[in-house]
């Protein structure tokens, strides 16, 4: 009883993380950078999503034009700095992340922008109904998290095996110079990337807002590292690792806390799990040798 | 005076075979090691140098077995190395690069934490070494600004710096153009005659049938010949499979 | 192109800057977006209007007088104030430094202090105790400040505090609660309530007032929690109630539901939840949604109007203690809460109030000793009796140890706002 | 002029000139990017608040101490280094900098949540060392002392090994290199020199709290080392005094400085890469370049 209403707790927290994650893993898998400004891309999609929502109090046009813009977001991002560092040392653009996050964090906390406060975003379920059986429960708000979730992995799933795109982004991913030698695009290739693994960001924010209810300035710290540890236990790059790695995180986070209670904080315990396996299977739970 | 031995060593890469139950012994000569694309040669040399640890078999050298060893340790029984993808320090300056392999005996102790390196003597060393293989006129450049044929021979001199008995060079003439290939033989015939026990993987049949005085032919992880390069010429199984390559 | 686009993205960025640059620093203009959502009926009753001057009955009010003011002159009396205005405290920082700012401006325009005007010199310590150490010596030396309040995290405000006790500066600690602050010294002071404190009157709310016996304790992980859960343990023992579950939480923590279940199988009647309106909206919310009904039992962190907003129907019967009682007629809360919400466009919470308070005691002590001695400063402040003029008030008095000691509030939140529930007045439960 | 400000934020600048150093010898010299060095500041830190503030040793012993087991605890947290590299190694450091404060947080024996006071200025030779001048004097000393180390280290043939891991540890390797043996000299080392800066660090501020010592810090501190140019000696050093000053210059635009800062590494990396005063940076070229036709000038009139 308890634990299938764990388990089904879990599985939500674990579609935030695969949200959280999933972009950056599909970024990560072509350029290969520590892009820690994903977490302001997700940032930016929540605030985008709390003001179109307040203004038009439709969630669903919210959501889109959320994904938008922070699509177009990751777009400049990668254009103006990551473009121009592709062969540099892998310090140069992680700092260049750094920077970026820095900076778009202070920005987003001035008052012409997010200001200092929390916003509430409440969307609420969105229409959606909550599911309520003998064993466990839904709220509207977990059904809505779970729907989104899946409707974007289908369409991630399809771009990724079934388009050109798709496949030019595996190519571009095993190695950018044989890709370009077989006459990809990699720039077009490499920005459509961005664009879509941005929009998942901004979709993952302005869910994430929902879920909880608050979105504010600083709201991408969490993903900053978070998203981090998922792709790398999910082995860089691969987006079912990513998935798995979401789930087992989340279950081991919540079942740890329902069971004995926080030893460490959550996050505290997911970084012990990811030092473990780097030191025992440095590959990731997929990872390619 | 050295003796390598291999004894029957066999590798796998996950469920692929790369070496398959090699045997062979050389000792103070210039032995080629050729092969098709994907024979094991680099694999073998990497089982030799202490990078690899042969799922089975063994290597011996002077009768000792070194297979065990890690690739810091073997170079200390003196078997130095070069790779067949330039690994320069790109950082260092030329001099420093070979000034790095005279730190052979000084790493593995805690002397290597007080001891400088950039001493008048060992500055000498360098300068005599940086002649020897002809890029003195380098020494304060930085690798990685050598064009690929300089980091070479700067990677032999690297190997010279830490005093080997056994000189393994893999693909030593790849890139370089006639003149400097026959370069490169004169002053590999010449580390030879100084008592350098030396061995190379060499793509370039010409280059190794001209230096070589022994040559052992890997295809598919095995070895499928053994000889002098008159012999090796008219094998009927090299030259099969080499074709089946081409 | 080489670079062109990113030159130009940073150009824009910059722009961005300059533009906001332009802008009146720190005070916002009253939000744009209509104050739609929040009810107008916030004020339940008393339409005491802003006009009202000071408190004619206080008894030790400030000389502030009656009639006209006059218009304060010449050279201004420096207070020193930090806060953290960037970086994750910044919704903290910002309230306590627009209060800070409303309160010099109420005071300016009474006639100042000693007939000269007050002037607020700020700086913004990012909740960094390295920050607020430099912070310290700057506002003391090169500033020349009378006496100081921080409107800062424990963290930076215990860094500053040794640096003021030896300058022979009085601070004031706004809201930072923890314990060994005070203890740095005699220049050293606390406008909030002593955490063990608050959690003893927890303590006594849930077992004497709402007459529950068995409790569910969670602790967030940092000194305000910590605290609080150590005096509210503490009462719990003296009145006799059973302890069925004791969780320790992260800072910033979204994931209750674990939590909720284990509380529901613990058998609690009543669950204790230290924290702050983010964690606590998310805990109300959550236990709501899972079915676990029984009442919640905040404390100051809980009391802004984000916490209502952010937890919606949740929030309704969640009571909390606090210094803040927002249903009192005492003029000067009145004031602080309307006028906090007419200049900012958001209302005010209780970390605000704590640093207004802190300049008004400043203020008062200042024309009490009527010098701008550091000494007199504090002499004057430790000698206060029923101090009318804070919104957190009224202030009995300062213990020797440099706490104030005063009636504590419960609020509960109903019809959306949080309005009086019992007022805890028994000097023994409240004093430190 | 207000001297106590302007040596408060020297002294501040002295240690992170110590810390970015420090770091340098494990991340320019070694090549293993660490984004976990605050937890080595705050092991220090707390090593030495402890055994002051609880135990009542004196401070010269603390001090020692912080160095030494931050030494050890940092040649045991490079463990990792051993097995993995590159990104994985970065966020595993992240990792570690994450376990370590939230342990500070959540052990009692670590004073928890509510941290470490009291903790006594230092007293060496009968002097104390209460802020001002004696303590700048005290992390200057200490920031030329860990600049001694790390220039005598670059002369030894461990800071040669050092460098052969950084470019390529096959060839290190083939050298006599044991890449393990020396990434975890390079742990320790660094570890132990950053433990001595959080000794200074705690005895400073009187008090350590677990979020003192966060991930953030360790990005400000990697910061530095690339702003000023890594694997250098000037580089970190001014790095650290560039980073730690221009926000105190930025004062007067008070709320935008870190929007300035986060732009400022952007800029930065796009544009010189190697850092302000790296080998290949266009600040040290002009220099070396005008140094070099000076001492031309000179010969020419002597000769």
């Amino acid at each position: 009883m308890l634990l299938l209403q764990n388990l089904s707790n879990a599985l939500i927290l674990a579609c935030t993380y695969i949200l959280m994650a999933a972009g950056l893993t599909m970024v990560y898998g072509v350029l290969k950078v520590l892009h820690i400004a994903h977490a302001s891309v997700y940032t930016v999609g929540a605030f985008v999503g709390v003001l179109v929502f307040s203004w038009l109090g439709n969630f669903w046009l919210a959501l889109a034009i959320a994904m938008l813009v922070s699509g177009i977001f990751g777009v400049l991002i990668y254009r103006s700095t990551y473009f121009y560092l592709l062969n540099a040392p892998r310090t140069v653009p992680l700092i260049a992340s750094v920077g970026m996050f820095v900076m778009f964090t202070d920005l987003l906390q001035k008052p012409f922008l997010m200001g200092a406060y929390q916003r509430a975003f409440p969307a609420g379920g969105a229409g959606l109904s909550a599911i309520k059986t003998a064993l466990f429960s839904f709220t509207a708000k977990q059904v809505l998290i779970l729907l989104v979730t899946l409707i974007l992995l289908v369409l991630v799933y399809i771009i990724l095996t079934r388009t050109k795109l798709g496949l030019s982004w595996q190519a571009a991913s095993m190695d950018r110079e044989m890709a370009s030698a077989v006459g990809i695009n990699l720039n077009r290739s490499i920005a459509a990337n961005f664009f879509l693994g941005s929009a998942l960001a901004g979709a993952a924010g302005v869910l994430v807002g929902v879920y909880n209810n608050s979105v504010f300035a600083t709201m991408g710290d969490l993903p900053s590292y978070k998203a981090f540890i998922i792709i790398v236990l999910g082995g860089m790059g691969s987006l079912p690792g990513a998935i798995l790695a979401s789930l087992i995180l989340a279950i081991v986070e919540n079942f740890l806390v329902a069971s004995v209670g926080y030893v460490l904080p959550r996050d505290s315990i997911a970084f012990l799990v990811l030092i473990l396996m780097l030191m025992f299977r440095p590959n990731g739970l997929l990872g390619r040798e | 005076m050295s003796q390598l031995e291999i004894r029957s060593v066999s590798h796998w890469f996950g469920g692929l075979q790369a070496l398959r139950d090699v045997t062979f012994s050389t000792s103070d000569e210039i032995l080629g090691l050729i092969g098709p694309n994907g024979a094991g040669k680099t694999t073998l040399f990497n089982v030799i140098s202490g990078f690899i640890v042969p799922t089975r078999g063994e290597v011996l050298l002077n009768g000792k077995a070194i297979h065990r060893l890690r690739a810091d340790q073997t170079i200390r029984l003196g078997l130095a190395r070069t790779f067949q993808i330039v690994k320069p320090f790109a950082t260092l300056t030329v001099e420093e690069n070979v000034l790095a392999g005279l730190g052979t005996p000084y790493y593995p102790k805690a002397e290597a934490l007080y001891k400088i390196y950039r001493t008048r003597e060992n500055l000498e060393k360098i300068e005599q070494m940086l002649e020897k293989v002809h890029l003195s006129e380098y020494r304060f450049s930085p690798a990685a600004k050598l064009p690929i044929g300089l980091q070479r021979r700067l990677e032999i001199a690297r190997a010279l710096a830490t005093h080997p008995k056994v000189l393994l060079l893999d693909e030593p003439a790849a890139g370089l153009v006639a003149q400097e290939a026959e370069e490169l033989a004169d002053l590999i015939r010449d580390l030879h005659s100084q008592g350098i026990h030396i061995i190379l993987i060499e793509h370039n049949m010409r280059f190794a049938m001209n230096l070589c005085q022994r040559i052992v032919v890997l295809a598919q992880g095995e070895i499928i010949a053994e000889g002098v390069p008159a012999e090796i010429q008219n094998n009927e199984k090299v030259i099969n499979a080499y074709l089946g390559q081409e | 192109m080489k670079r062109t686009l990113s030159v130009l993205f940073f150009a824009l960025i910059i722009l961005s800057f300059i533009v906001a640059g332009c802008a009146p620093q720190p005070t916002p203009a009253p939000a744009p977006e209509q104050p739609a959502q929040t009810e107008a009926p916030q004020v339940t009753e008393a339409p005491q209007a802003t006009e009202t001057p000071a408190a004619p009955e206080a008894p030790q009010a400030t000389e502030a007088p009656a009639e006209e003011p006059a218009a304060p002159s010449g050279e201004p009396i420096k207070i020193g104030f930090f806060s953290p205005t960037t970086g994750f405290a910044a919704a903290d920082g910002t309230s306590a430094l627009q209060s800070a700012q409303l309160a010099v401006k109420i005071i300016n325009e009474r006639g100042g202090v000693l007939g000269r005007p007050l002037e607020l010199v700020f700086y913004d310590d990012a909740a960094k105790p390295d920050q607020a150490s430099a912070i310290a010596r700057k506002l003391i030396e090169q500033d020349k400040v009378v006496a100081a309040i921080s409107g800062s995290y424990s963290g930076a405000t215990r860094a500053a505090a040794p640096i003021f006790q030896e300058a022979g500066i009085p601070m004031l600690a706004a809201y930072a609660i923890h314990p060994e602050i005070t203890k740095t010294g005699d220049m050293i002071f606390r406008i909030g309530t002593l955490a063990t404190t608050q959690g003893r009157v927890g303590a006594e709310l849930v077992g004497n007032v709402m007459n529950l016996k068995k409790v569910a304790i969670l602790t967030i992980d940092n000194d305000f929690g910590i605290s609080l859960t150590e005096g509210f343990k503490q009462h719990a023992q003296e009145i006799g109630l059973e302890i069925v579950l004791e969780e320790k939480y992260p800072l910033g923590e979204t994931e209750f539901r674990p939590i909720i279940g284990k509380i529901k199988a613990s058998g609690a009647e009543v669950v204790y939840a230290t924290g702050y309106y983010n964690e606590a909206a998310n805990l109300v919310s959550q236990a709501r949604d899972e079915g676990l009904e029984i009442p919640i039992i905040g404390q100051e962190g809980y009391d802004s109007p984000k916490f209502i907003e952010l937890a919606g129907e949740a929030a309704e019967g969640v009571i909390i203690t606090t210094d803040l009682n927002r249903d009192s007629e005492r003029p000067m809360t009145r004031l602080f809460l309307e006028q906090y919400e007419s200049t900012y466009g958001e209302k005010a919470d209780m970390v605000g109030a704590s640093a207004f308070d802190a300049v008004m005691v400043i203020a008062y002590a200042i024309n009490t000793a009527g010098s701008t001695d550091p000494q007199a400063i504090a002499k004057a402040i430790l000698e206060l009796k029923n101090f009318e003029d804070v919104a957190s008030g009224p202030f009995w008095y300062y213990t020797p140890e440099r706490e104030v000691v005063r009636p504590i509030s419960s609020q509960i939140v109903r019809g959306g706002a949080f309005h009086l529930y019992h007022e805890f007045t028994d000097e023994a439960l409240v004093k430190p | 002029m207000s001297s106590g400000y302007l040596l408060t934020i020297l002294i501040f600048t002295a240690m992170y000139i110590s810390l970015a150093l420090s770091l340098n010898i494990l991340t320019g010299f070694a090549g293993q990017v660490s984004l976990g060095h605050a937890a080595f500041l705050g092991i220090g830190a707390y090593t030495s608040a402890i055994l002051t503030a609880r135990y009542e040793y004196p401070f010269w012993l603390a001090f020692l101490a912080a160095i030494i087991i931050t030494g050890i605890i940092g040649t045991f947290l490079g463990l990792p280094s051993l097995r993995v590299r590159h990104d994985f190694l970065v966020l595993a450091t992240m990792g570690i900098n994450f376990v370590v404060v939230s342990i500070f947080k959540y052990v009692d024996f670590f004073g928890g949540a509510m941290g470490l006071v009291n903790i006594p200025a230092p007293t060496l030779f009968g002097i104390t060392f209460r802020g001002g001048v004696p303590y700048l004097l005290l992390t200057a000393g200490y920031a030329a002392f860990t600049l001694l180390i790390c220039w005598y280290l670059s002369k030894t043939w461990s800071g040669l090994a050092f460098q052969t891991i950084r470019n390529d540890e096959d060839a290190a390797a083939s050298l006599g290199v044991n890449p393990a043996r020396y990434k975890i000299y390079a742990f320790g080392i660094s570890a132990a020199l950053a433990g001595g800066v959080g000794s200074l660090y705690a005895h400073f501020l009187g008090s350590v709290f677990p979020d003192n010592f966060v991930f953030v810090e360790s990005i400000g501190i990697m910061s530095m080392v690339i702003f000023g140019g890594i694997g250098t000696l000037r580089g970190p050093i001014i790095g650290a005094i560039l980073l730690r000053l221009i926000p105190e210059w930025l004062r007067f635009i008070q709320d935008y400085r870190f929007t300035f800062y986060g732009a400022l590494l952007v800029l930065m990396m796009l544009f010189q890469p190697m850092g302000l005063l790296g080998n290949e940076s266009w600040l040290w070229r002009q220099l070396t370049r005008l140094f070099r036709a000076t001492s031309k000038v000179k010969e020419e009139v002597q000769g």
